[in-house]
């Protein structure tokens, strides 16, 4: 992140971004390169997934400066103080964008970029009638069609909560949700910790059904093109991709431009039209079509339920210690 | 082969079936045309081989892979070789302590190997992460190029390499050419182990990859956490074409046998 | 003069794994056995011991490493044999064969297996076609599906390494062994197998620890089932738990050097002087 | 009647004949050697019998049953490898008890049987180490008490004596013939060495490029050589190409370059009708030339090119009219080089080969 | 002047001893044999001239420097192995030329020198083969050529002829000892055959339990054993331990259980001071029993117990008064087991020792 200043020519700086790897054949011509173009700036990418990127900003020996991060893994680094507040004053976007992506681990910390619907996908023609709620999947008809994504995955403490909601209790009840998720262990073939997985089992017809987040949903219709994505009733989860600036970096003022830069409705119109991330800022305007496959629109938005990640971090590690021991035999 | 072998063979076809029954499976899975790695396929193209040329992570991990996984291998026969010859030729005390010195790499999880690589040899040593991958790769190449290497060499009959030092070999000249050619698979098959587990290996790169450096296999789960089409197929295709055009080369020019004992 | 030789050899490698491996690792291993404040203690590993849900995975997992590498071990033996006798371009084939399985990617290879042995996989479609079977058999997601995984997944160092070691064996042996009356099972067991005593080691040992360490392919082709790895990976990467992954780490290196030590004693029995 | 039998068999390597329409009969009980210039076929032969190899052509018959294509651990043959081929692995001990092992005998029985053995093989205290710890004598007793305790219904020998010395020779090859009489185990023995073959065999086989030349009994291989091959391989070094041949009763008259000489009509030999003389360098007389100007029947007159001291003799090499001569003379006199001599022929020393 | 010199040298496997105290000195350009029972220790001598071993003590000087701790390539002397140690993955002609490639030669040298000592061990031919395709006798002819090909300044051979036929190996040894003499090159070399070592050597070295008994000229070894061990290593089979000796003047009376016998008192006998007599099976006398009651003078009665037929001779077990005897005796008469015949031992041929 630190810019070279050799052979006395003077080079453009350099920022670091951390992320997925995703669509890297959009961002680079589509957002990265107008970017260093405006700022005389060269922008590296570190990619990787959520946790291996985020531990190696842990050993404080990486040059990253901005870095996205489910908004699970990002609450860790924050709580471990790795992250740089973030004056959202100085990111005026921040305005423009849904109230539940301001400020997903806390109004001192970065905003989502994206939000993402966890609900569910089937195939109706493996199943005698449709599901609409999360309890369908509890079903006795379920038995060893679905799988259920990891505890340690980003989606996992959302479908324990989701158990906990299932097993009648309002507020979160941990001992209900895993007596809950108990009685689903034999419905599950296995859990999935890559969405991968995911796909190919349900394409392989080893499920028929799943909890899964919509962004992936276009997947699943490839190989079974019947198949069904739906909200449940009680709601599905927002699943927050945020970003935020690290502490060790050189380049804070101009990392503070990039997140203001990525919020903004051209970014976030560009990706949201090439089906790369569902939109956050308000201002971008999509046609059912364009819609089509995203987490899209004020109605959706807010019926999504959203978790305190603070709390769902505290409570992770015991969570998976159950999880490992009552659920898995 | 005589008739007696008959069963063997038959053995040995079934094997193989197991051992490559499924590489079939996958290389026509990687002709799909649809976006989802599917079996059997509906559609016929090319396109996930013409995907892999465009997805710019994959040429640059690719050469840092090949690199660290060659060099790396390299560095690790300068360093084993010598040491699997002193393991197998001489009787010396604490012969056992040694040999367990040097598979220790393997005896650790990876990514703890990765994790302690990160922290000290990143971190405390400072190295620069290219350095770092190259030297945690050595070091995981290292175990596999000693044993496998000094386990070909037990049965190796060590008077002809009297035989040509008496005829004026010096000890390194008797070694590159009566000890190493009766080796060579031996050698040959160290090597290839090494190269494939340094090659796929995720556990201890995953640590030592930074900003613009990435190796091949990081590139590839980095790719299926997010897509699931056909691409990773095509590539393991493309990967073993790649590995029988290079034996072809080899052929062309120094005959198969090259890879064997005579 | 010979010693001299000897340190020469050996100083190299030695001094490198010195540097860039055994200090990181003992430094990390080392805080296993301190306290947060810093005094020495065991506690860590105490609590380990006493956990039924650890030593159950445990077993688990030596389970599964112990029969892939017996699998393992039983279909490369007699394969690597045919191949090490076959004539020179015939076995540079069979050689490169081996190792080209080694150069899929896992989460390819697991699809692969999803396709041979799912619910609606070829294994299953073949024996409900025979009639043989009403339901679907469940291997995939199950222990079984996780060996079958690992042997596709070692088989081929196994092969490897003990094909340099055949070949190195002179056939007179084999011959002198016929006629005083073994059949080829006996040539096989007295003599073929003691004598590849060495690469039957640390062929062993490669799959052994492989398995005993693998991570992907547990993770995908087995099924709620949780292995050593999982469950390492999990304090490591997820929990940050470093104390507790270096813990579970330092246990499982010695319960390998523990097998290794019982396989070097096994081999010791077959081969003396290997 | 014949225990077992190679008939036509061929075999060869890279389509070149190692052995070709080779015959082999030997009767149960004896002991056959084979005896043969370096790269003849008798290594071949005798693993053809063991069944190491498939001959391209012809059947091998045991016992009149075709045993051409039975595998080599039903044949109970013992076979004594040239190189040894001593398990590496396997303790002296074990290296015997092999064969032992596999046909389950009792543990005493393998420990008495053992022992006994190595006794005869002189190796008694030996029965800890490993191969890889004794001198190459050593390991060929071994090789050989491996192959005898097993008491095979055929024994194989692959020069198993070679690196053994003389007095250590005579006492395994005495102790290889009373076991192989006593247990009436049916031999055939590969060396190199005449007298051990002589000394051992009751039928000795002179093989030359993949074929018998001659098959009889030690006497008569040693006195009546059939061929100028076999002649020359048992030591008739000296050879006469006679410019005629005159058979008379009782007697031959033979003539070279006008030289004359006369031989006794062997009865054995009357088959023959060779008009080559052969003669051993032992058996040819020198004597000083005594200064009578003719020289005697069956002699020549000869000068002492080269002179060597064998030990128990000295050997010339003698110049004479019809060529040279070479020639063993006990210590007692010797010739200078250079040295004038006469060359006798007796009478019934020469044989006449074709 | 000696070329190189074995200075009390000790070796020892696992504490062993295998040599101890050993002194050899050989002279430039002579050949000389080590000849000694199976495990006495002649490969470890050679060995350890070539530098594959070292020893535990003493010292190796070569043109009187200390080579003790020079390493194996850089002494220049051949090896010959015991089990050829030919290289596997070479074909004959590149084995042969290994060292000459190492020498720098040029490829046409190198062309015609391997050429050349391939005639010289008949392998013309043979030169594209590799060492598997080879029979025992023709490896063994490769790795003398091997050794011999790069003319080295100290020639080794472990028993390079002993998986030889007779003619070939005569043949083989008369060139060895030819091109040893051309070149003039030190040549230490271990047979178990007595005759081989005997017409090759100018030096023959009687070694036993890792020690030289005698080391002297071939005729005087052959001749004038010194130790008892000597004397039966070289045939002197029979001994007879006397209860007397008294030596006049010319002559030693020698007694034995009340038979006396009498021997010249040769010149260079005449240091011995010991009372066991002994005799070659070739030079005892047998004859049939004459009807006298006497017996004569260095005479025994005896009876025929064993016979066995060797080829050139019959060899007889005899059984006297004063123990049992071995003679040999050319085919002509032959005497039946059991007959009593008379034994007498020539005045000229008894030897005595310690
Ligand atoms: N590696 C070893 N370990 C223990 N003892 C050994 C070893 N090598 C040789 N010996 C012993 O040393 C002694 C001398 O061996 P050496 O090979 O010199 O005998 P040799 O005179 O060449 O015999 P041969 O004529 O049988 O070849 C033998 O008794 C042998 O058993
Ligand atoms: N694998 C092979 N390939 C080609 N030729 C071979 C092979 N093995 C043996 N030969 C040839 O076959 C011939 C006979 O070999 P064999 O071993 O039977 O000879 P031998 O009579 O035992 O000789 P020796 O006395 O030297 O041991 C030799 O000329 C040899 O070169
Ligand atoms: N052997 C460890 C392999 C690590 C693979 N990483 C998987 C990432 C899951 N989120
Ligand atoms: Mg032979
Ligand atoms: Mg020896």
């Amino acid at each position: 992140a630190c810019s070279s200043k050799d052979n006395g020519k003077e080079k453009p700086a350099k920022l670091v971004v951390s992320t997925w790897g995703f669509a890297d054949d959009f961002f680079r011509p589509e957002v990265y390169e107008p970017f260093e173009k405006k700022h005389n700036v060269e922008i590296v990418v570190d990619s990787g997934n959520n946790a291996d990127r985020l531990n190696k900003v842990r050993q404080a020996n990486s040059d990253v400066d901005v870095i996205y991060l489910s908004d699970y893994y990002a609450q860790q680094g924050i709580d471990e103080g790795l992250f740089e507040k973030v004056d959202h004053s100085k990111i005026p976007n921040i305005d423009n964008i849904y109230d539940k992506a301001k400020a997903p681990n806390g109004a001192e910390y970065g905003p989502a970029y994206t939000i993402a619907q966890f609900g569910i996908a089937y195939n109706p023609d493996e199943l005698s009638k449709p599901i609409t709620s999360w309890k369908d999947l509890w079903s006795k008809d379920m038995a060893g069609k679905i799988t259920i994504p990891s505890i340690t995955s980003t989606t996992g403490p959302m479908f324990l909560d989701a158990a906990s909601k299932v097993s009648g209790s309002e507020e979160f009840n941990e001992d209900k949700a895993f007596d809950q998720m108990k009685k689903i262990m034999p419905n599950a073939v296995k859990e999935y910790g890559q969405t991968s997985e995911f796909v190919n089992m349900f394409s392989q017809g080893e499920i028929v059904a799943g909890p899964i987040m919509e962004m992936y949903f276009g997947d699943l219709q490839e190989a079974v093109p019947n198949a069904k994505f739906i909200s449940p009733q009680e709601g599905g989860y927002a699943v927050m991709n945020t970003v935020n600036i690290v502490k060790a970096s050189d380049q804070k003022e101009l990392a503070g431009e990039f997140m203001n830069y990525i919020l903004s409705k051209e970014v976030q119109g560009k990706s949201a039209k090439a089906k790369v991330d569902s939109p956050v800022n308000t201002e971008v305007k999509l046609s059912e079509t364009e819609a089509k496959g995203l987490t899209y629109g004020d109605d959706v938005i807010d019926s999504l339920r959203v978790l305190d990640m603070k709390f769902v971090n505290e409570n992770s590690k015991q969570w998976i210690d159950r999880w490992n021991r009552e659920l898995t035999h | 082969m005589q008739e007696k072998n008959r069963g063997l063979a038959l053995f040995t076809f079934l094997v193989f079936l197991f051992l490559l029954g499924p590489l079939l499976i996958i290389s026509v899975t990687s002709f799909e045309g649809g976006n989802i790695l599917k079996f059997p396929p509906e559609e016929f193209s090319f396109r996930w081989y013409e995907n892999i040329f465009n997805v710019d992570m994959f040429l640059v991990a690719f050469k840092t892979s090949i690199l660290v996984s060659l060099g790396g291998n390299l560095l690790a026969l300068l360093l084993g070789v010598p040491a699997a010859y002193a393991l197998s030729r001489f009787d010396f005390k604490g012969k056992s302590v040694i040999n367990a010195f040097f598979v220790s790499p393997i005896l650790i999880p990876g990514i703890v190997l990765g994790f302690a690589f990160l922290r000290y040899i990143v971190g405390t040593y400072q190295l620069p992460i290219y350095a770092a991958l190259f030297v945690g790769h050595t070091v995981i190449m290292l175990p596999f190029i000693i044993r496998v290497i000094s386990s070909s060499l037990s049965n190796f009959d060590f008077s002809i390499e009297e035989a040509a030092e008496s005829l004026g070999a010096s000890k390194l000249g008797t070694f590159f050419t009566v000890v190493l050619p009766n080796i060579k698979s031996g050698i040959l098959a160290a090597v290839m182990i090494a190269f494939l587990e340094s090659f796929n290996n995720v556990d201890i790169s995953v640590y030592m990859t930074g900003p613009g450096v990435s190796t091949f296999p990081i590139q590839m789960l980095t790719y299926v956490e997010n897509y699931f089409d056909p691409t990773i197929s095509a590539i393991s295709v493309l990967l073993m074409f790649i590995t029988a055009f290079f034996m072809f080369i080899v052929e062309r020019l120094m005959g198969l046998s090259y890879f064997t004992k005579r | 003069m010979k010693k001299r030789y000897l340190y020469l050899l050996l100083l190299p490698g030695v001094l490198f794994l010195t540097i860039f491996m055994i200090i990181p690792i003992l430094m990390t291993i080392g805080t296993t056995f301190f306290h947060e404040g810093g005094g020495f203690s065991v506690q860590g590993y105490l609590d380990f011991f006493q956990d039924r849900y650890f030593i159950e995975i445990l077993l688990t997992t030596l389970r599964v490493s112990l029969f892939t590498t017996i699998i393992c071990i039983l279909l490369g033996f007699p394969a690597a044999y045919y191949i090490s006798k076959l004539k020179q371009r015939k076995k540079a084939i069979m050689l490169l064969l081996t190792i080209f399985p080694l150069l899929t990617s896992p989460v390819v290879r697991s699809f692969s297996w999803m396709v041979i042995i799912g619910k609606n996989g070829v294994v299953n479609k073949l024996l409900m076609g025979m009639g043989l079977i009403e339901k679907p058999l469940d291997i995939l997601y199950t222990p079984t599906a996780i060996i079958i995984g690992l042997v596709h997944l070692f088989l081929p160092l196994i092969i490897v390494t003990l094909v340099g070691v055949m070949e190195n064996i002179e056939t007179d042996l084999l011959k002198a062994a016929e006629s005083l009356g073994a059949s080829r099972l006996a040539v096989f067991s007295k003599v073929i197998i003691p004598l590849s005593v060495p690469g039957l080691v640390i062929g062993s040992i490669l799959v052994f620890i492989g398995s005993f360490t693998a991570y992907t392919t547990p993770a995908l082709l087995g099924g709620k089932q949780r292995v050593i790895s999982t469950f390492l990976y999990q304090n490591a990467i997820t929990l940050n738990e470093w104390q507790v992954a270096s813990i579970v780490a330092t246990i499982m290196i010695a319960v390998t050097v523990l097998i290794i030590s019982i396989m070097n004693g096994l081999a010791k029995k077959l081969n003396p002087k290997g | 009647m014949a225990l077992f039998t190679l008939q036509d068999i061929s075999v060869a390597y890279n389509k070149q004949n190692i052995l070709k329409d080779f015959n082999l009969e030997i009767e149960k009980g004896k002991l056959v050697s084979l005896l043969g210039p370096s790269g003849c076929g008798k290594t071949t032969t005798l693993r053809l019998i063991a069944g190491f190899l498939q001959a391209n052509e012809g059947k091998f018959l045991f016992k009149e049953k075709d045993y051409t294509k039975v595998p080599v651990n039903k044949r109970n043959f013992g076979f004594v490898f040239q190189n040894y081929a001593l398990f590496p692995h396997l303790s002296i001990f074990d290296n015997i008890a092999f064969g032992l092992r596999l046909r389950k005998n009792s543990k005493s029985e393998i420990e008495k049987k053992v022992m006994n053995v190595l006794e005869i093989v002189n190796l008694k205290g030996f029965e800890k180490r490993y191969p890889q710890e004794l001198s190459g004598g050593q390991k060929q007793r071994v090789a050989i008490a491996r192959a005898l305790v097993i008491e095979p219904d055929i024994l194989l020998f692959d020069e198993p004596l070679s690196n053994l010395d003389a007095n250590l020779r005579v006492n395994m090859r005495v102790e290889i013939r009373r076991i192989q009489q006593e247990l009436g185990i049916t031999t055939v023995y590969v060396s190199h060495d005449q007298e051990e073959c002589f000394s051992i065999s009751d039928q000795v086989a002179i093989m030359n490029k993949g074929i018998i030349e001659q098959l009889s009994d030690p006497a008569t291989i040693y006195k009546y050589p059939e061929t100028k091959f076999v002649a020359d391989f048992i030591g008739f070094k000296n050879f006469i190409d006679f410019d005629k041949r005159t058979d008379h009763d009782g007697k031959i008259e033979l003539n070279k370059s006008g030289y004359s000489f006369v031989l006794h009509k062997d009865p054995q030999m009357s088959n023959s009708t060779g008009k080559i003389g052969a003669i051993r360098p032992d058996d040819l007389l020198i004597r000083e030339k005594d200064n009578m100007g003719a020289v005697q029947e069956n002699s020549l007159p000869g000068r002492v090119k080269v002179s060597t001291y064998l030990g128990r003799s000295y050997q010339y090499v003698v110049e004479t009219p019809i060529g040279d001569f070479t020639v063993n003379k006990e210590m007692a006199e010797s010739y200078r080089t250079g040295q004038e001599i006469i060359l006798e022929i007796p009478r019934n020393q020469m044989v006449l080969v074709d």
